[in-house]
């Protein structure tokens, strides 16, 4: 038996994981990925509740947010191509300018 | 069961042809728009007869309902129409003038590059005219108030190339709207006291009010801003300084809006409020007042006019105080004769004034014409039945209703009266001085050759004469018709004819007490001939003035010496409006308005407002640096905020 | 069933299984070289002992003692991770296949597959299979070489497309048999129409989604037609240009494995599994299903060859057209088509 | 300690230490490796939830997937070592501490409220059987409506990264 507590304090630590990756890192297909580390633990706090709760709609929920995921995934690195053909790098500090 | 009368075709149907033509009419030819203008008014005419013809099988009044408008609360007011003897009236001349003066048009304007837009104004104007004439309620009569007002606008403006036509144009609006104000004024405190407009229940609740002095200084207000509007609109004073500029416009508008039609709205409204004045004698006296004064000032300004439509559009505005006269001593019916008595041969003068005008090539100013009688001797003619209706001479139309209105006016008090009587002899003089200033004699006019370069500088109507020549037919003929109208239109007022058929409407209060008096019929008789004497009397001095020894009026005018210029110069009455109302304005406006208020508070309020947006955000921006991981620390932050202030909240608890 | 005895057996099972794997995995190759040497009128290995049957064990230990190169300029931890990634989740992949019906033994009942029969099965399966292409796309990426970057790109993009097409030709035998176990999907393929047409997948209106699956698994495998990561011709040897010795081993038995698998899964879902006809005495009972589950998936095993000895390879841009413009309309289809005919 | 709480534990410890070595990795292609560590852990984590087709998927979209599209494009567009910028000063003063503010809150309320119960292992199946019906019943406007979301993110992917038709393709050489 883990407490739910653990199991919501491992989703935090992730979470706070990928804000601190989507602070510190500089690459953007690394904060990319921060983003989706932060998704990850939101799923985790959602399968928790569900198994607590006895609810399947937790599950169900974490369906939906893969969907998300992989939709913004795919919008997002298209996007990153986009962005990598006309600025030809991927430092996002050097990613300032609305125009060229 | 009364049948349908689907009055609503009547306004309809030139709405439908103003479409037409304004949508289309451009590309149309000459023909196709002048078919479709007068198709559709034709058919406004036709079925006005109709409804005319139906009307003893119809219960009157007859109320035809068409659409919601409003409806809040217990306020309603919806779009319905009214019909009873009163609006048949209005109904049968503005369908019946308006569609001669449509006819006329054809021939006026042929030449006009503007002619679809004529007539899809013209149209416009039939409906909206229509629209109050119908109205069962006061907002719809609004409508049409304002519509009408609008026609009248783009029609004086029609030229509006040229300056004075496009001033004219403002001023008449502006002028309209003072009155206007007044008008809805009044409506509101119909409103705001009957909670209702309709016509039956305003009436209604009139006449069910406890008498005393709140309700009759209720009924007095409301009488007097309803006045304020009918000066507006039908020129009386303080507000007639419009419409002689509106002669600006072509002249079958000033035959139909400036003198049949439109101008007369004011009458009617009096005359639908009769319930209104009639219990708030105050304001009755005070249309009385204004009425007669107004005829007596507008005919003396005519006198000394030397323009043809000028000298006319003053007539009208002594006609119409005329009119006004009749409605506030109570003898509505005798206001409403006049009105269309005046329709007839007002119609008639102004048309045949065009067609002189268009005989001498544009030429307006009479001085300039003379000897025309043998040019143009149709005109001649129609014109002469005109003058002698207006004139007030046996058995024209004019003689027996202006001979109605003054037995009431005797009736009620005699000064009234013998103004009137003073009026009618200056207006007989000013029309006989304007007719034979015009036809006899010789001609004055600048002699164009026939190729035809007349050096006048009405360049629309400018058809480059040679000699004046005579009207085409289809001009012609609504003036013959109009003639007879004139000649024959009076007519139906013998043994208070009128009176009777319009008795349904206004009561039979002023009918008994007419026929009670039998004992004052040789009275009448006597004042009848009095009035007739007056008339030819000014028609004889005319003659003699104008046409036996012409060089008189020089030396009469220069013995007046300063009363003449004054009276020449219109009393300087478009001075004093200037100086009073205009100036102030300007200058308030320019200095407080402009220079203080709009500059000095708004402009300035708003630029530092906009400097200080521009200095704060010039460090705010900062913020904004297109980095994104500053977002998201902010983001970060900001959350963190969020979370402790939630926690502190109790929300974790 | 003690706790010990369940690891014994585990292991055991795992012993058993993997060491039969490998063999298979060695003597695919011998099959292959043998049969498209046939195919293309020679005669493969015949020197290595009988028919070359010791050829596959000279290899394999040729591969062994091979010194083990590492070029320079490669991102070395994952140049030597991608090997293992591969042949990891290859050999992965085989534990949940179930080989016939569980066997009792002394009282206890052994499920014939390495792990028990876990209700989601095929999902792991899949997801496996969806991992297992990191070996191929880190290998091509850590070798610092154009051609075996570019190899690496066209295997992730080959196989992300075609995972897609395989995981939906099989949902039409999901919505057949209602459920993920493989067991399951065995159980429902049991019985005969008119008493001699076995009423496996295939002959139950499965044919369209067995064909999609066989032509997604072959793009999965790496395998001609669809052997672009590696194709020759164009690429050198694509993704594993830069290995040698053991670690291009690694990915040989990789992919042979993963056939292997492919075959076994194919067998599984639309050929009835180890159904077959039983008959004989008690011993002959217990292995005649796992005899008739290995020839399928050696049928299977065949038609790979025989495809590779038959068929040229596509184009990329036909390759990426086909499985996404013809091969998924195709699957979709039939997932319809499939419940439509279910729900009736 | 019971197997449950120490296979708790050992995932945990992993998806942790993914997540640092996400964060320390200068390599986008390292980080990325560690996410699909995290991203096994936590299916892991889901198995002992009792949700096995969360975890199935867990592996098959998002290691086998998501993460493959982000492989594809680090190698694609053959990204190198991240460069060390100090583009925000913000992000380390405020966001960090923010971040790290914001979590331990989260953290001290939770623990502080450890009573919220405990969670069996494999307490719920969430197996495909179960969680279709509600997918297709409960939630099927939100399942149509991510549907849509996901063809609209097709279409913005094709449409962003296919080059502008801006000159012409040569014609291929025939031999």
């Amino acid at each position: 038996m883990v407490p739910l507590s653990y199991y919501l304090v491992l989703s935090g630590i992730l979470f706070t994981c990928g804000v601190v990756g989507f602070l510190i890192k500089r690459n953007i297909i690394t904060i990319f990925m921060s983003i989706e580390l932060m998704l990850n633990g939101v799923n985790l706090s959602f399968v928790a509740f569900a198994a607590h709760w006895h609810a399947l709609a937790g599950q169900v929920f974490v369906f939906f947010v893969m969907v998300v995921a992989a939709a913004e995934a795919t919008v997002g690195l298209a996007i990153i191509i986009a962005v990598y053909r006309t600025r030809e790098t991927l430092n996002v500090d050097q990613v300032d300018l609305l125009k060229l | 069961m009364t049948p349908n009368l689907n009055l609503w075709l009547i306004p309809v149907l030139p709405l439908a042809g103003a479409a037409i033509n304004g949508f289309f009419g451009k590309k149309s030819s000459r023909t196709a728009v002048s078919t479709i203008a007068l198709v559709f008014c034709g058919a406004a005419f036709a079925w006005a007869l109709r409804v005319a013809w139906q009307i003893s099988s119809v219960d009157l009044p007859y109320q035809e309902y068409l659409a919601h408008w409003i409806r809040s609360g217990s306020f309603v007011a919806d779009f319905a129409f009214y019909l009873d003897q009163l609006s048949l009236v209005m109904l049968l001349v503005v369908t019946g003038v308006g569609f001669l003066i449509h006819v006329y048009s054809v021939g006026y304007m042929w030449d006009d590059p503007g002619y679809y837009r004529f007539f899809a104004y013209l149209n416009l104007f039939m409906f909206f005219m229509l629209t109050l004439v119908l109205a069962n309620n006061y907002l719809v009569m609004f409508i049409g108030w304002e519509g009408v007002g609008l026609a009248s606008y783009l029609l004086i403006g029609f030229w509006f190339t040229k300056d004075s036509a496009a001033s004219a144009g403002k001023k008449a609006f502006i002028v309209n709207r003072i009155g206007d104000f007044g008008f809805l004024i009044g409506l509101f405190l119909l409103i705001q006291h009957f909670a209702s407009l309709n016509f039956t229940q305003v009436f209604d609740s009139v006449t069910k009010l406890q008498a005393g002095p709140v309700t009759e200084n209720l009924l007095t207000a409301i009488g007097i801003l309803l006045m304020v509007g009918a000066c507006g609109k039908s020129a009386q004073i303080p507000l007639y300084v419009w419409l002689p500029d509106a002669m600006e416009g072509p002249t079958p508008v000033s035959a139909l809006i400036h003198a049949a039609t439109m101008v007369t709205a004011g009458v009617y409204m009096v005359a639908r409020s009769h319930v209104i004045f009639e219990s708030a004698p105050t304001a009755l006296a005070v249309v009385a007042i204004i009425g007669t004064l107004t005829a007596l000032f507008a005919a003396t300004i005519g006198i000394t006019q030397t323009d043809i439509k000028k000298v006319l559009a003053y007539s009208t505005v002594s006609q119409l105080g005329y009119m006004f006269m009749a409605c506030g001593m109570g003898a509505f019916s005798a206001g409403i004769f006049h009105l269309m008595t005046h329709a007839f041969f007002k119609g008639l003068l102004f048309l045949a004034a065009g067609s002189v005008i268009h005989a001498v090539g544009g030429e307006q100013d009479m001085r300039k014409m003379g000897g025309l009688r043998t040019y143009i001797p149709w005109t001649f003619m129609t014109m002469g039945i005109a003058t002698l209706a207006i004139a007030g001479i046996p058995p024209f139309a004019g003689f027996w209703s202006k001979d109605e209105i003054l037995w009431k006016a005797y009736q009620a008090n005699w000064i009234y009266w013998l103004i009137g009587l003073v009026t009618a002899f200056i207006t007989s003089f000013y029309m006989f001085r304007l007719y034979f200033m015009t036809f006899f004699g010789d001609y004055r006019g600048v002699q164009v050759d026939s190729h035809g370069h007349a050096h006048v500088t009405r360049g629309h109507d400018d058809h480059g004469h040679g000699e004046p020549h005579e009207s085409p037919a289809v001009m012609l003929v609504p003036l013959m018709i109009l003639a007879v109208l004139s000649v024959v239109g009076g007519l139906v007022g013998i043994g208070n004819g009128f009176e009777h058929f319009l008795a349904p409407v206004f009561g039979t209060r002023e009918t008994v007490g007419a026929t009670g008096e039998v004992a004052s019929h040789s009275l009448e008789l006597l004042l009848m001939f009095v009035s007739v004497l007056v008339a030819a009397s000014g028609a004889i001095l005319a003659w003699v003035l104008y046409v036996s020894k012409p060089y008189l009026p020089q030396k009469i005018a220069e013995t007046l010496g300063g009363f003449y210029s004054a009276v020449l110069n219109k009393y300087y009455v478009d001075e004093l409006y200037a100086a009073l109302f205009v100036k102030p304005l300007v200058d308030g406006s320019t200095h407080i308005l402009w220079q203080g208020v709009d500059r000095k508070v708004i402009d300035d309020s708003i630029n530092d407002a906009a400097d200080g947006a521009l200095h704060v955000s010039d460090h705010v921006r900062h913020m904004q640096s297109g980095n994104l991981r500053s977002y998201a620390g902010w983001i970060a932050a900001g959350s963190a905020v969020v979370i402790a202030y939630m926690i502190w909240l109790g929300v974790g608890r | 069933m003690p706790i010990w005895l369940y690891i014994l057996a585990s292991v055991i099972k795992s012993a058993v299984v993997l060491g039969v794997l490998l063999g298979a995995v060695a003597y695919t190759v011998w099959l292959e070289r043998k049969v498209v040497g046939h195919i293309q009128n020679r005669w493969g290995p015949t020197r290595v002992g009988p028919f070359g049957l010791l050829q596959p064990i000279a290899d394999g230990l040729k591969l062994l003692v091979k010194e083990d190169l590492t070029p320079p300029h490669v991102y070395k931890p994952l140049y030597i991770a991608a090997p293992l990634i591969a042949i990891i989740f290859a050999l992965t992949s085989i534990s949940v296949i179930p080989f016939g019906n569980p066997i009792t033994i002394g009282g206890y009942s052994i499920p014939l597959q390495i792990t028990t029969d876990v209700n989601t099965g095929l999902l792991l399966i899949l997801g496996v299979t969806s991992i297992g292409v990191y070996g191929v796309a880190l290998a091509g990426w850590s070798s610092n070489n154009k051609y075996s970057l570019l190899g690496g790109l066209r295997a992730s993009a080959q196989m992300v497309s075609y995972e897609i097409s395989l995981g939906l030709s099989l949902v039409g035998v999901l919505i057949m048999a209602g459920s993920f176990s493989l067991h399951d999907i065995v159980d429902a393929q049991a019985g005969h129409f008119w008493g001699f047409i076995p009423r496996w997948n295939i002959f139950t209106g499965q044919f369209v989604g067995f064909f999609c699956y066989l032509t997604a698994a072959y793009a999965e495998t790496n395998r001609i037609p669809f052997d672009l990561p590696e194709a020759e011709t164009e690429l050198v040897a694509g993704y594993h240009t830069e290995y040698s010795a053991m670690k291009f081993a690694m990915f040989f038995m990789a992919e042979y494995a993963n056939m292997i698998t492919v075959g076994c899964l194919a067998t599984l879902l639309f050929f009835g599994g180890w159904r077959g006809p039983v008959f004989g005495p008690t011993i002959l009972k217990a292995v005649l299903p796992v005899f008739w589950f290995a020839a399928k998936v050696f049928v299977f095993l065949f038609i790979y060859i025989w495809v590779r000895g038959t068929l040229p390879r596509f184009r990329y841009d036909q390759l990426m057209a086909f499985g996404w413009k013809v091969l998924l309309p195709i699957a979709l289809v039939n997932v319809i088509a499939t419940a439509i005919a279910v729900v009736w | 300690m019971n197997v449950h709480l120490i296979l708790f534990l050992a995932f945990a410890a992993v998806a942790v230490a993914g997540a640092v070595n996400l964060l320390a990795q200068t390599h986008p292609i390292n980080s990325a490796l560690s996410l699909i560590a995290v991203m096994a852990a936590l299916a892991g984590e889901y198995l002992l939830l009792g949700a096995e087709f969360v975890a199935a998927l867990q592996v098959i979209v998002y290691a086998g997937a998501v993460m493959v599209l982000f492989v594809f494009v680090i190698m694609l567009l053959n990204a190198g070592v991240e460069e060390r910028t100090q583009g925000s000063r913000v992000a380390i003063l405020f966001g960090i501490p923010g971040a790290v503010l914001g979590s331990v809150l989260v953290a001290w309320v939770v623990l502080r409220h450890s009573g919220t119960g405990e969670v069996p292992a494999g307490a719920l199946p969430g197996v495909p059987a179960t969680i279709g019906p509600l997918l297709f019943h409960e939630f099927l406007l939100p399942f149509e409506i991510t549907s849509i979301l996901i063809l609209i993110a097709i279409m913005g992917a094709v449409v962003l990264a296919s080059t502008p038709p801006s000159a012409p393709v040569p014609p291929r050489e025939e031999n």
